[in-house]
Formats: structure tokens, C-alpha cells, sequence
């Protein structure tokens, strides 16, 4: 009973907290309400016994992609108003389009199989660190592998990209 | 099962809530212009995307989901990198991070 | 000599000449070109009388197969008869005696060698013409004589006033015979339809085995053999090109265009005889055709100034008068013509030939007049061409008209009071002729008249021969009444020796009739000349400028305005419409038309070009209302499944 | 027999790479070597028997037969002839253009021995390559709507070919010439017609027939003259050659005879509307186009009556219509190069000045007009007889041409050489260009004597249509 108050306040709290990303004008609030959600989500996962994601989660998202995120936004000097305008007639276009989506979504999800399931009735050993890492580095590992050029490519990309143009003439 | 009593308890709870998320991200990513902000929305879309799965691995009992999330989460770490240097590039170029100004490959 | 090699040389001999006068002509001296094209001839020719004296009965000398098509065999093959070797000596009798007269004509000529070129391959051809054993080789002479006449009639195409008009006239020419070719192909399309070969010999005995194929199918290929034969003879309706080739040189009217060419489309007549004898109701046609062609050009020919255009017209005449006789079926006789008026009719055109030599290009006969004393020979032979011509008694024209006439009293006395006028005409036509160039005061300008003189040997040797010819022409067929036994060889000697002629008999007069209508023929021919005479170099009558004309002679002088229908009834409208469709059918409709599709393609493009905003909030837009499409669709599918 | 395909592949690379200074020597006799290789090889090709060899490829392989010896001799001999008659050109110097020549012949040549539908249809498409790059890098597009027009002409024709190669390959489930032969198609039904009208639209477009010859007149006017030789003496025969060799054995029965009557109309429509419109024509190139619609229009209907005998003169007729075409575009490309303009009311007179080239003009004038003693004369007279004899009216209109081709082509000739003249000089004939004039000639002539020689020779891999 009151794992069920609680994970109905967390979901709630979630979707508040996504709502005031996009509906606050300044970017680093919108930067410090996802990491918020970021934080709920993490405590959904734990809730699910996905112990390993949820740690990676909050270091990872809410830790490292975050805080790059604010840097940048630091370094643009944006966190006066000059937040750009979005016209009335977009907004509701959008609205109605994401909501429609919603209730796409939603109606889709009534056909699911697993309408009403209890996931504690489930395997909740999956989500430990020992077994997804047997997982990761059995059956995944060339995956796992491959990321790790991805990260390389990805830095070298950022670097080359974020250098002044100058220096690359140099 | 009760009607009442899933709510919360139940599987469908978290995706109801991974769907909210997902639409939540996308009317974001339409009405937002500041490319910072939409690079967020993205990356909660992915986040929803990532509960969808979790929820379902968790349903399954199978752990190849949860790490499919652990690469969609390397992948989410290294576009984020790109994505805010080009955001850094545009912005040098064109003093703007107004994401409209950015459509000049159309002709 | 064997006859096969004596009839491959003599095909070879002018080929021989076409291909060394062709590749090194332009080297050699004028008169080893003229004398080499000459030789080849001549020698061709005395070859043609070696298989004239040993002729008996039909040859076949097969040399090569053309193609092999679909069971039907096409030869090269060539067929020794009385027909083809009595075309073969005209063709390479007068040829020579004209590729002689040329060596003078031409001497100053630039293309000298080109011209001796071309009439050597224009002999090939026409021995081709008359010598092929099938429809095939006859057809590939006949589109060969066509287009050696289209070369030879443009020859002066550089010519700087007449150049363009020589052109016109060689192509009105080709196109005309073309016409023409188109009718003989379809009638040999059928002739293979129906009997699967083309050979002469074995298409009459299979209508002697198979009597039944007369009637329709005969009657259309006869019609159309006979379309192919008006356009190579000049008949109505396709004879106007012929005055126009008067635009050639003066020796190749006389050669083509009066002796040799123009009579294929009666050699053609007399070759396919055991067809038309089969299709009555197109030897009706021929008939009326000749009649009215006949007519048509005797009357045209009364008011020309042009001493060429005087002979062409007379040409046309004197062929609608051969088809009279071939539509009367009388082939012998219709080919006895043909020999004599190749007789006369080169004279003729020689004859003026050497007037215009000496006039130095001068053809209007108003610009003529007294050139007898300056000219004797060339007057002399002249007169006797226009008498024989006119049909001045005991002259081969007399003989070979009258059987014409007999004929047609023959057959129809209608026609024969038509003749008569024809005939009249005829004589009126040549007498004023005669005597507008040869009488009177001379009318040329006393500049002109100092440089006027008699021709060289080369050119009064062959109308000198010609000349004789006219005369004794007539032996060939005496009629019955004099001479018993010599009488009617001609008729003898083709009937024997030539497939199906033998079946078909001439109608023969009794004696009264026939001494009647000699006497009646003489009394309007002397008749004729004695008002000519009179009125021409006694009165001193000249021909009448334009303006004076009363309207018969304006309308004879127009040629009865037949260039002007044909330009306003198939010239102007073929233009037309190739202009219309060209412009409006082919660019507006067809090319626009696919311009049009292409244009709707680019503008369907610019116009979805523009969903590509490159805003990308309208993608997000379009992603999300594309993923609310699919997410539906599948909804919608599994709760139609449930 | 490999080499006969990979020489004018191996020769093309080479062209690339060597300089431009030689390379107009370069596409001379690399040429005439696949032409002389190609000639030694004639000698001891046995026509009977088809000789299948591969280059090691698994879908595409290749055999020679007579018919397809026959479209590889022209070619080698076309292209060998365009390298002479363009031989002082300034478009030879370009390595670019002797390169895509060759390339072209190695296509062209591919598509006449391939033994798979497949390769057959690769071949089509490569050959599509240097054409587009010849006119649009050699050609006076002003706005490249021409260009655009026929590269979109034949892609349409192509798109459809591909589905119905898709299409055959699929139901059949074989792709080899003599397993598609053996196929039977007519329990297809409807389906076949349909694959076969694919082929056909695609040849249609290619030949060109009536309502799909637009593109023609329009590209052979911007093109360059040795472009307008290539398409005109190859390009259209590839499709001629799809017609016979593949289209008409395999489709026989149902499907060929639901498309024999329509495509005979549209070549009968095209032998009249070609030549009455290329009566009036002005440019010379124009008027020549026309006049190749009125030829091919005869040769496809003669082809689609789809006997062995009249095909065998068609193919007569095929070789004519390149050497006609080779002469008449070569007789316009020096009238354009040595005066700047081809409209025939600026021309006149140039017999007068250049007395060899007006020879030569004259002679090919003759033999586009079927005089005796050319070739195009045994081909007319056959061709028509077969079309007369499938129906007589058709045989009578077909006749026109004769008439009609006689009036533009005397035109066309007349208006350019004679009459007063306004040009003061024009170069007389280059040697090059005389021998070009004259191995034409000698061909014509020579198969004109003879065309038994070229129509056995092909009739032997000319199979015997199913009913």
C-alpha cells in the first residue's frame, strides 16, 4: 500500500518535473529540472531492482551529460533572457500534436499483454551489476567494445568541432 | 488484479509514465527554439525510451534490455558531446542558438 | 562466241566505261573519255547484232542469286529474245551514234568526263531494264534509267541563270518516276503474292496452266503496272516532268528522254503483254490515257517557243500514241513506233542540239529563222525528221502512224477521228517548227548571227545516220500492199521470238480500206505542210509575243496551266501539311505535351520542396504526426483482428 | 572470343590515362585493332553454332551467335569509323570523348553477346553513361531542356525494361537466353503482354517510334556530330536488336500477337510523319532525324511481322540505315563545322566551291534513297514486299516513302550544294573524311550486290518463332 502512494507521488512528481523543463523560460532551470526528473526516473529503476542502470544513471545522465550541459550554457553566457520566441500558433500545433500522441500512446497501451502485472511479482535478480555483467561481457562484448571507438570518435569530434577555426588554419 | 489496486503497483504504471515523459520531450522539442533546450527534450525522450525498456526487461525477466539502456546511454553521452560542440560552432558563427536560424541548407 | 558471254559483255561493256571514265575520267584527255564511253557503246552494240543474227527462240542466262527470300529465289539472270535484243540495238545504236555526237556537244564542257560518267551508267541501266529475265532486274534498271535521267537532267547545275531551275526540274523528274516506281513495286508485291516468282517466262506459263487467275488480281497488277509505266513514259497524269527535262543537255533528251527511257514504260507494256491481255478493262484505260494524252500534248506542243519544249511535248504525244496502239493490244506495232520515232525523234533532238550549238545556247525559235543556208546539213536532216515525223509519205513515220491509225479503225472509229487531229496537230506543230528556225530572215541580232555556224563532224555524222534511218526506218514492217514478201517482218520477228506476242494477232485492213487510209493520211500531211509553207516562210508568220496571244494559244502556250493545278492540288497541300505538322502537331502537341509532363513533375517537386523548411521544429512536427499515424494503424488493426 | 568485349573495356582505361596529345591516334587504332581482332575473328567463327564463353562472372554471361557477330562488326566498325570521320575535330583531342567512345563500344558490344537477360539489361544501361556525358560535355545545350528531355526519355523506357526483366526473371526463374526460350510465356496471359509491353516501351523510346521520337530530332540537333553518329548509327540498333534477338522468340504467341498490329501502325504512322515533316524542315540535322524516323519506322514494322525472311532483310536494312545515317550526319556535321549554320535557306552552292565533298554528298544522298546496286535497295523492296504481302494497304502506304524520300532528300541535298551561293570559301574534304565517304560506299555497294552474304549469315541464329 504504500509502495503503491509512493510510486504514484514519484510518477507524478516525475511528469511535473519534465513539465517545467519545457515550461520554464530559463535554460538552466529547464538544466536543473532534468536532472530533477533524471533523479525520479533513477528512483523508478530502483524501484524495479534495475540496480546497475539506476547508478549509471545518476552518474552518467543526471552527473557527467548534465553538468556538460550547464557548462556549455555557462560558456554562452545565456542564462540572461534571450531565450528566442516561439509563436502562439506552433505552440498549439504542438500541444495538440503531442497530445493526440499521448493519447495514441495510451490506447496503444491498453492493448498490452502485461495490463495489471505486478513487477514484484517478477525476477528482480536481473537488474543486479553480477548478472547484466556477465551479460555485457559475454554476449555483448563486441558491442561493448565497439562503444568505446564511438567515444573516441565522439571526442575527437567534439574537440575538432569546438576548437576556434583559427587553430585549426594553425 | 484490482483496477485500484494496479495503479502504482503495476508494470503499466511506469509506462504510463515513459509515455508521459516521451510526449512531454517531443511538445518540448516542437515549441522550444533554444537548441540547448531542445537538445534536453531530446535527451528526455530518450530517457522515457530507456523506462520503456527497463520496464520491460523487468517484465520479461531478461537482462539483454537493461544493457541495450546501458548503450543507448553511451550513445546519449557521446551525442551529447557532439551535439553541444556544434551548438558551440553555431553559436560562434552566428551569435545564435535560435535553432530556426539554422536553415540554410534548404536551398 | 557463246550468247551468254556475248550478253554478259555487252551489260559489261558500258559498266566497264562508267567505272574508268568514274575513278580516272577526270585525268584522261577529253577524247579518250568521250571516245572510250563511245567504243564501249558501239562495240556493245555490234555485239547486240551478233545475237541479233543468231537469235532463235528465248535464252535464259542466269548469273548470280540475288537473295534467297522466304522460298523465292531472286536472280540476276537476263533473258535473250527478239524484244530484248531489238531494245538492246536501239539502245546501243542510238546510244553510240548520241555518245558520238556528244564528244562535239560537250567538248567545252567542265564536266566532260562526268557527263560521259553518267551516260554510260545510264546505258548500263537500261540494258538492264530490257534485258532482266524477272521483274526484279527490270525494276532495278528502271530505278537505275531514273536516276541516271535525275543526273543528266540537273547536269548544269552550277549554271548561273538556269542552274536552280535545272535542279527543280531534275527532281520534279526523279520524284515524278518515283511516283511511278511506287506502282510498278506494288504491282510486283502482288505479281510475288500470287505466282511466288517474278521471272517473266515462268509467270506466263503458269497463266497459260492456270487460265482462272484472270479477272480481279490481273486487273491490279496490270493498273498498276500501268501507273509505273506513265511515270517512266510521260502519260497523263504524270507526264509534266518530261518538258521540264528539257533542262538536261540537248543529247540526253535525245538519248533519254525521246529514244530510249521514255519507251520503257511500253517495252514494260509489251513484256508483261500476257498479263494485260488477261485485264481487258486496262487496255480500255491505256487506250483513253494514250488518246487523251495524245491529245493534250499535240495541242500544248501548237504554241511553244522553246525548240526543245516543241520536241518534248511532240515526245508525249508520240508516246500517248504508242499507248494507243498497246491498248488496242497491239504491241507490234506499238514497238514498230517506238523504233522509228527513236529514229526521228533523235534526229530531231540532235538536230536542234546542233541548231543550239551553232546558235551558241540560243533555244527560243523567235530568236531564229533562215538558219537553212547557214546550217545545210543540220536543215537538211532537220526536214527530213519533221517530214518523217509528220508523216510525209514513203518516210518511216508514214508507216508506223498509219498501222497506229489502221488500228484504231479498226477497233474504234471514234478514236480514229481523234487520232486523225492528233496526227494533224502533229504536223502543224513540226512545220511551224521547221520553219520558224529555218526559214525567213534571221531574227537573232547581227552579232549573233556572224557567230552562228555548222557543226563538226562528230556531231553531223550521227544525225546523218539518224537521218537515213528516218527514212528507210519504215522498211522494217512494210504493209501488205507493197512488197509481199518482205511484208510485215517487224511483226514476224517479234511475234516469234517473244513470250506470249505469238498469241496476239494485229488487225489487218483489207486492201481498199487500207490504201484509203494511206492516201487519206498523205493528203492531210502534205496538206499540212503545203499551209505551213504558205503561211510560216511565204507570209513570213511569226510566233507571238506573249501578249497578243488569243486565249487558245495563250492556253497552249501554259501548257493548259496542269503545273499550276498540281502545285495548288498535291504540292501546296503536301507542304502544307508538313509545315502544319511539323510546327503544330510534332512541337505543339507531342514535344510540348512531354514538356508539359515534365514540368508538372518539377513543379510537384517545388512545390513539395517546401515541406523541407529546414525549421526543424515542422520535422518534429511531421515525425510525431507520422508516429500517431503508425501507432493508430496498429491499433486499429489488432482491435479489427479482435 | 573474351577479348573482343574486354578490348574496347581494356582500351577505354587506357585512354584515360594517356595524354591528350595522342589520344585522337590512341582512339584510331585501338578501334581498328578491336575491329581487326573482331575481323580474325569472323574467320574462324563457325555462324552455325553459338560459342558461349564468360568472363568469370556468375549472372552474366555471353555467347556469340551470327546475329550478335553481325551488331559487333557493325559496331567495331562504326566506332572505328567515327574516330576517322571526326579525325580533325577538335572533339578528338579530348581524351574525354575517346574514352567514352570505347566505353561506349565495350556496352554496345556487351549487349550484343550477353546470353542473360540480365547482362542484357546492364549493358543497355551502361551504354546510357557516355552518351549523356558525350553530349553534355561535347554538346550545345543551351538550357540542358533537350539533354533533360532525352535522358528522361530513356530512363522511363529503362525503368519499364527493369520491371519487365524483373518480371520475366521472377515467373520464369531463368534468366539465360536459350532457358527463356524454352520457357513457355503464353500461360502467362495477361502478364506477358504486360512484360513484353515493358521491352516495347522501352524500345519504342530508343528506336524511335511515332508518338516517342520527341526527344530525337532535338538531341541529334544539339549533339555533337559525333554524338549524333553514335546514337544514330548504334544507339537505336540496340533496340532493333532487343526486338529481334530477345523480345520476339520469347514473347512469341500470346503477347506478340497483341502487340505485332499496334507497333506495326506506330512504324507505319512514323514512315509517313517523319517523312512529310521532313519535308519542311530547315536544319539540316532536324531533317535528317525525321528521315531516320521514317527509316526505322519501316524496319520495326518489317521486324515485328516476326518471320525469319523478312528479318533477315530487316537486318540488311539495319546495317544500311548506319551506313545512310554514319554518311548523312557526317555530310551535316562538315557543312556545320566549316560554315557555322546548318539551315538550308543560309546554304547553297557549296557544289560549286567544293566539288569532292558535293560527290560524296550526292553519293550518300543516292544510297539514303535506295538506288540499285545499294544495299538499301534489296532491303526497301523486301521489307515492303513483306509488309504488302501481311496486309496489302499496309504494303501501299509503306510504299510513300519511297516517293516522300525521294522529295526530301533531293531537297535537302539541292538546297545545300546548289544554287547562288553566299559563302566564299569552304574547305574541301579532308582525307579522313573521303576514305569515311568511301568505305561507306564500298559497303553499300557491296551488300547491295550481295546481300546474300550478310543474310545468311545472320539467318542461321534467326530461331523459328513458336506459333
Amino acid at each position: 500500500m504504500s509502495l503503491q502512494v509512493i510510486s504514484i507521488i514519484l510518477g507524478s512528481l516525475t511528469i511535473a518535473s519534465a513539465l517545467m523543463v519545457i515550461l520554464s523560460k530559463h535554460p538552466v532551470r529547464s538544466v536543473i529540472y532534468l536532472v530533477v526528473t533524471f533523479f525520479f526516473i533513477t528512483s523508478m529503476y530502483i524501484m524495479m531492482n534495475a540496480q546497475f542502470l539506476a547508478i549509471v544513471n545518476m552518474i552518467v545522465y543526471a552527473g557527467a551529460i548534465m553538468v556538460l550541459f550547464l557548462f556549455v550554457l555557462m560558456l554562452l553566457n545565456l542564462n540572461k533572457e534571450v531565450e528566442p520566441v516561439t509563436n502562439r500558433g506552433a505552440q498549439i500545433s504542438a500541444l495538440i500534436a503531442g497530445g493526440s500522441l499521448f493519447l495514441v500512446l495510451i490506447s496503444a497501451l491498453k492493448e498490452t499483454l502485461i495490463l495489471g502485472q505486478n513487477y514484484r511479482t517478477q525476477d528482480s535478480s536481473i537488474g543486479l551489476v553480477k548478472e547484466l555483467g556477465n551479460l555485457l561481457f559475454s554476449k555483448y562484448i563486441v558491442a561493448f567494445e565497439i562503444t568505446s571507438i564511438l567515444f573516441i570518435a565522439a571526442m575527437v569530434g567534439a574537440i575538432l568541432l569546438a576548437k576556434r577555426e583559427k587553430q585549426i588554419i594553425e | 488484479m484490482q483496477a485500484a489496486n494496479s495503479i502504482g503497483t503495476s508494470l503499466d504504471f511506469f509506462l504510463f509514465v515513459a509515455f508521459a515523459l516521451f510526449t512531454i520531450g517531443a511538445i518540448g522539442a516542437m515549441t522550444r527554439k533554444n537548441m540547448i533546450v531542445l537538445l534536453m527534450c531530446i535527451e528526455l525522450m530518450l530517457n522515457a525510451v530507456n523506462l520503456l525498456l527497463v520496464t520491460f526487461s523487468t517484465y520479461y525477466g531478461s537482462g539483454d534490455a537493461q544493457i541495450f539502456v546501458f548503450f543507448t546511454m553511451v550513445v546519449a553521452a557521446a551525442e551529447a558531446t557532439v551535439g553541444l560542440s556544434i551548438i558551440i560552432m553555431a553559436y560562434r558563427n552566428l551569435k545564435s542558438i535560435d535553432i530556426d536560424m539554422f536553415n540554410q541548407l534548404k536551398n | 562466241m557463246a550468247k551468254d558471254l556475248t550478253l554478259i559483255l555487252i551489260l559489261a561493256l558500258p559498266l566497264i566505261g562508267f567505272v574508268i571514265n568514274g575513278t580516272i575520267g577526270k585525268k584522261l584527255p577529253k577524247v579518250l573519255v568521250g571516245g572510250l564511253a563511245t567504243s564501249v557503246v558501239f562495240v556493245a552494240f555490234l555485239l547486240a547484232l551478233t545475237l541479233f543474227n543468231g537469235l532463235n527462240g528465248v535464252q535464259i542466262v542466269r548469273l548470280f542469286e540475288i537473295l534467297n527470300y522466304d522460298q523465292i529465289t531472286i536472280n540476276a539472270s537476263f533473258q535473250i529474245d527478239a524484244l530484248s535484243v531489238w531494245m538492246t540495238l536501239i539502245i546501243t545504236g542510238i546510244g553510240s551514234l548520241i555518245h558520238l555526237f556528244s564528244m562535239g556537244y560537250m567538248s567545252h564542257d567542265p564536266g566532260y568526263h562526268k557527263f560521259f560518267t553518267y551516260l554510260n551508267l545510264f546505258i548500263f541501266s537500261m540494258l538492264l531494264l530490257v534485258l532482266g529475265s524477272n521483274y526484279f532486274v527490270l525494276f532495278f534498271g528502271w530505278e537505275g534509267v531514273g536516276m541516271c535521267s535525275y543526273l543528266l537532267i540537273g547536269f548544269h547545275y552550277n549554271d548561273l541563270q538556269k542552274g536552280k531551275a535545272n535542279s527543280l526540274a531534275a527532281r520534279k523528274a526523279f520524284i515524278m518516276n518515283r511516283i511511278g516506281d511506287a506502282g510498278l513495286l506494288l504491282g510486283l508485291f502482288m505479281l510475288l503474292g500470287q505466282f511466288g516468282t517474278l521471272e517473266f517466262q515462268k509467270i506466263g506459263t503458269a497463266l497459260i496452266a492456270n487460265p482462272a487467275l484472270q479477272g480481279g488480281a490481273m486487273l491490279l497488277i496490270t493498273l498498276c503496272l500501268f501507273i509505273a509505266a506513265t511515270g517512266k513514259s510521260a502519260q497523263i497524269p504524270l507526264f509534266t516532268w518530261l518538258p521540264d527535262a528539257m533542262a538536261g543537255p540537248t543529247p540526253v533528251s535525245a538519248l533519254i528522254h525521246a529514244a530510249t527511257m521514255v519507251t520503257a514504260g511500253i517495252y514494260l507494256t509489251v513484256r508483261s503483254n500476257f498479263l494485260f491481255e488477261l485485264a481487258p478493262f486496262t487496255k480500255e484505260i491505256i487506250l483513253y490515257i494514250g488518246l487523251a494524252t495524245t491529245l493534250v500534248a499535240a495541242f500544248m506542243a501548237l504554241r511553244q517557243n522553246d525548240i526543245k519544249k516543241v520536241l518534248a511535248y511532240s515526245t508525249v504525244s508520240q508516246l500517248g500514241l504508242m499507248f494507243v496502239a498497246l491498248g488496242f493490244g497491239a504491241y507490234t506495232v506499238a514497238l514498230f513506233h517506238v523504233t522509228t520515232h527513236a529514229f526521228f525523234k533523235a534526229l530531231l533532238f540532235l538536230g536542234s542540239g546542233s541548231v543550239i550549238h551553232g546558235m551558241h545556247e540560243e533555244q527560243d525559235i523567235r530568236k531564229m529563222g533562215g538558219l537553212a543556208k547557214l546550217m545545210p546539213i543540220t536543215h537538211f536532216t532537220f526536214l527530213i525528221g519533221t517530214m518523217a515525223i509528220a508523216g510525209i509519205p514513203f518516210l518511216s513515220g508514214f508507216y508506223s502512224k498509219d498501222e497506229i491509225l489502221a488500228q484504231a479503225l479498226h477497233h474504234n472509229p471514234a478514236v480514229y477521228a481523234i487520232l486523225v487531229v492528233a496526227v494533224t496537230m502533229t504536223a502543224i506543230y513540226m512545220f511551224r517548227l521547221y520553219f520558224l528556225t529555218f526559214h525567213g530572215a534571221f531574227r537573232g541580232g547581227d552579232a549573233l548571227r556572224a557567230k552562228v555556224h555548222e557543226s563538226g563532224l562528230s556531231m553531223t555524222l550521227p544525225i546523218i545516220v539518224l537521218a537515213f534511218l528516218s527514212v528507210f526506218g519504215g522498211l522494217l514492217n512494210l504493209p501488205g500492199l507493197f512488197f509481199h514478201g518482205a511484208a510485215h517482218w517487224f511483226d514476224h520477228y517479234l511475234s516469234a521470238g517473244t513470250f506470249g506476242l505469238s498469241e496476239v494477232h494485229n488487225a489487218h485492213l483489207d486492201f481498199n480500206t487500207s490504201i484509203g487510209l494511206m492516201i487519206f493520211a498523205s493528203i492531210i500531211a502534205l496538206g499540212v505542210l503545203f499551209w505551213a509553207l504558205r503561211n510560216y516562210a511565204k507570209k513570213g508568220a511569226l510566233a507571238k509575243a506573249d501578249d497578243q496571244m488569243s486565249a487558245w494559244e495563250t492556253l497552249s502556250a501554259k501548257k493548259l496551266y496542269i503545273d499550276e493545278i498540281y502545285d495548288l492540288l498535291f504540292v501546296q497541300p503536301l507542304l502544307k501539311m508538313s509545315a502544319f505538322i511539323s510546327n503544330v502537331f510534332d512541337i505543339q502537341i507531342l514535344r510540348n505535351g512531354v514538356y508539359a509532363l515534365a514540368n508538372g513533375v518539377v513543379n510537384t517537386a517545388a512545390q513539395t520542396r517546401k515541406w523541407q523548411n529546414g525549421l526543424l521544429s515542422s520535422y518534429l512536427f511531421w515525425m510525431v504526426l507520422g508516429i500517431i499515424l503508425f501507432v493508430s494503424y496498429y491499433i486499429l488493426k489488432i482491435s479489427v483482428w479482435h | 572470343m573474351a577479348l573482343i568485349i574486354l578490348l574496347p573495356l581494356a582500351f577505354s582505361l587506357l585512354a584515360w590515362f594517356l595524354p591528350s596529345s595522342i589520344t585522337r591516334i590512341v582512339g584510331l587504332i585501338s578501334s581498328f585493332a578491336t575491329l581487326t581482332w573482331s575481323v580474325m575473328q569472323l574467320l574462324s567463327f563457325d555462324p552455325e553454332n553459338t560459342l558461349y564463353f564468360d568472363l568469370g562472372l556468375r549472372m552474366v554471361r555471353f555467347s556469340m551467335d551470327s546475329l550478335g557477330f553481325t551488331m559487333v562488326l557493325l559496331t567495331n566498325a562504326v566506332i572505328f569509323l567515327i574516330f576517322l570521320a571526326n579525325f580533325q575535330r577538335s572533339i578528338v583531342h579530348d581524351k574525354r570523348f575517346t574514352a567514352l567512345t570505347l566505353l561506349m563500344q565495350f556496352g554496345l558490344v556487351g549487349i550484343f553477346t550477353s546470353n542473360s537477360i540480365l547482362g542484357f539489361y546492364i549493358f543497355w544501361e551502361l551504354t546510357l553513361l557516355p552518351v549523356f556525358l558525350i553530349l553534355f560535355w561535347f554538346g550545345a545545350f543551351e538550357k540542358q531542356k533537350a539533354l533533360l528531355q532525352f535522358f528522361l526519355y530513356t530512363l522511363l523506357g529503362s525503368l519499364a525494361m527493369l520491371l519487365s526483366v524483373i518480371g520475366l526473371m521472377h515467373l520464369t526463374n531463368q534468366q539465360s537466353y536459350e532457358a527463356l526460350l524454352a520457357a513457355d510465356l503464353n500461360q502467362l496471359g495477361n502478364t506477358g503482354i504486360w512484360l513484353m509491353g515493358g521491352f516495347l516501351l522501352a524500345f519504342a523510346i530508343k528506336i524511335p517510334l511515332f508518338p516517342f521520337h520527341t526527344w530525337q530530332a532535338e538531341t541529334y540537333t544539339k549533339a555533337p556530330t559525333a554524338g549524333t553518329m553514335l546514337l544514330s548509327a548504334l544507339m537505336l540498333k540496340m533496340a532493333l536488336f532487343g526486338l529481334i534477338k530477345w523480345v520476339l522468340p520469347i514473347f512469341a504467341g500470346t503477347a506478340l500477337d497483341f502487340w505485332r498490329w499496334p507497333i506495326i501502325v506506330l512504324g507505319l504512322i512514323g514512315i509517313i510523319y517523319g517523312a512529310v515533316i521532313a519535308i519542311k524542315q530547315q536544319d539540316l540535322k532536324t531533317l535528317f532525324a525525321y528521315a531516320s524516323l521514317s527509316h526505322l519506322g519501316l524496319i520495326a514494322a518489317g521486324i515485328m511481322l516476326g518471320d525469319n525472311a523478312t528479318t533477315k532483310t530487316a537486318m540488311l536494312q539495319i546495317v544500311n540505315h548506319s551506313i545512310v545515317a554514319l554518311g548523312l550526319f557526317l555530310a551535316a556535321g562538315i557543312v556545320e563545322q566549316r560554315l557555322k549554320t546548318r539551315d538550308l535557306s543560309a546554304l547553297g552552292g557549296i557544289a560549286k566551291i567544293a566539288p569532292r565533298f558535293a560527290f560524296w554528298f550526292a553519293v550518300l544522298t543516292f544510297i539514303s534513297l535506295s538506288v540499285p546496286f545499294t544495299a538499301g535497295f534489296i532491303g526497301e523492296f523486301f521489307l515492303l514486299k513483306s509488309l504488302f504481302s501481311a496486309h496489302a494497304l499496309t504494303g501501299v502506304l509503306a510504299s510513300t516513302t519511297l516517293i516522300l524520300g525521294a522529295v526530301y532528300m533531293l531537297r535537302a541535298y539541292q538546297d545545300t550544294m546548289f544554287g547562288p551561293t553566299q559563302i566564299s570559301t569552304f574547305a574541301d574534304l579532308h582525307w579522313s573524311e573521303i576514305s569515311v565517304f568511301a568505305i561507306l560506299t564500298i559497303a553499300a555497294i557491296y551488300l547491295g550486290l550481295s546481300p546474300q552474304c550478310l543474310t545468311e549469315f545472320v539467318g542461321h541464329s534467326l530461331v523459328q518463332l513458336k506459333p
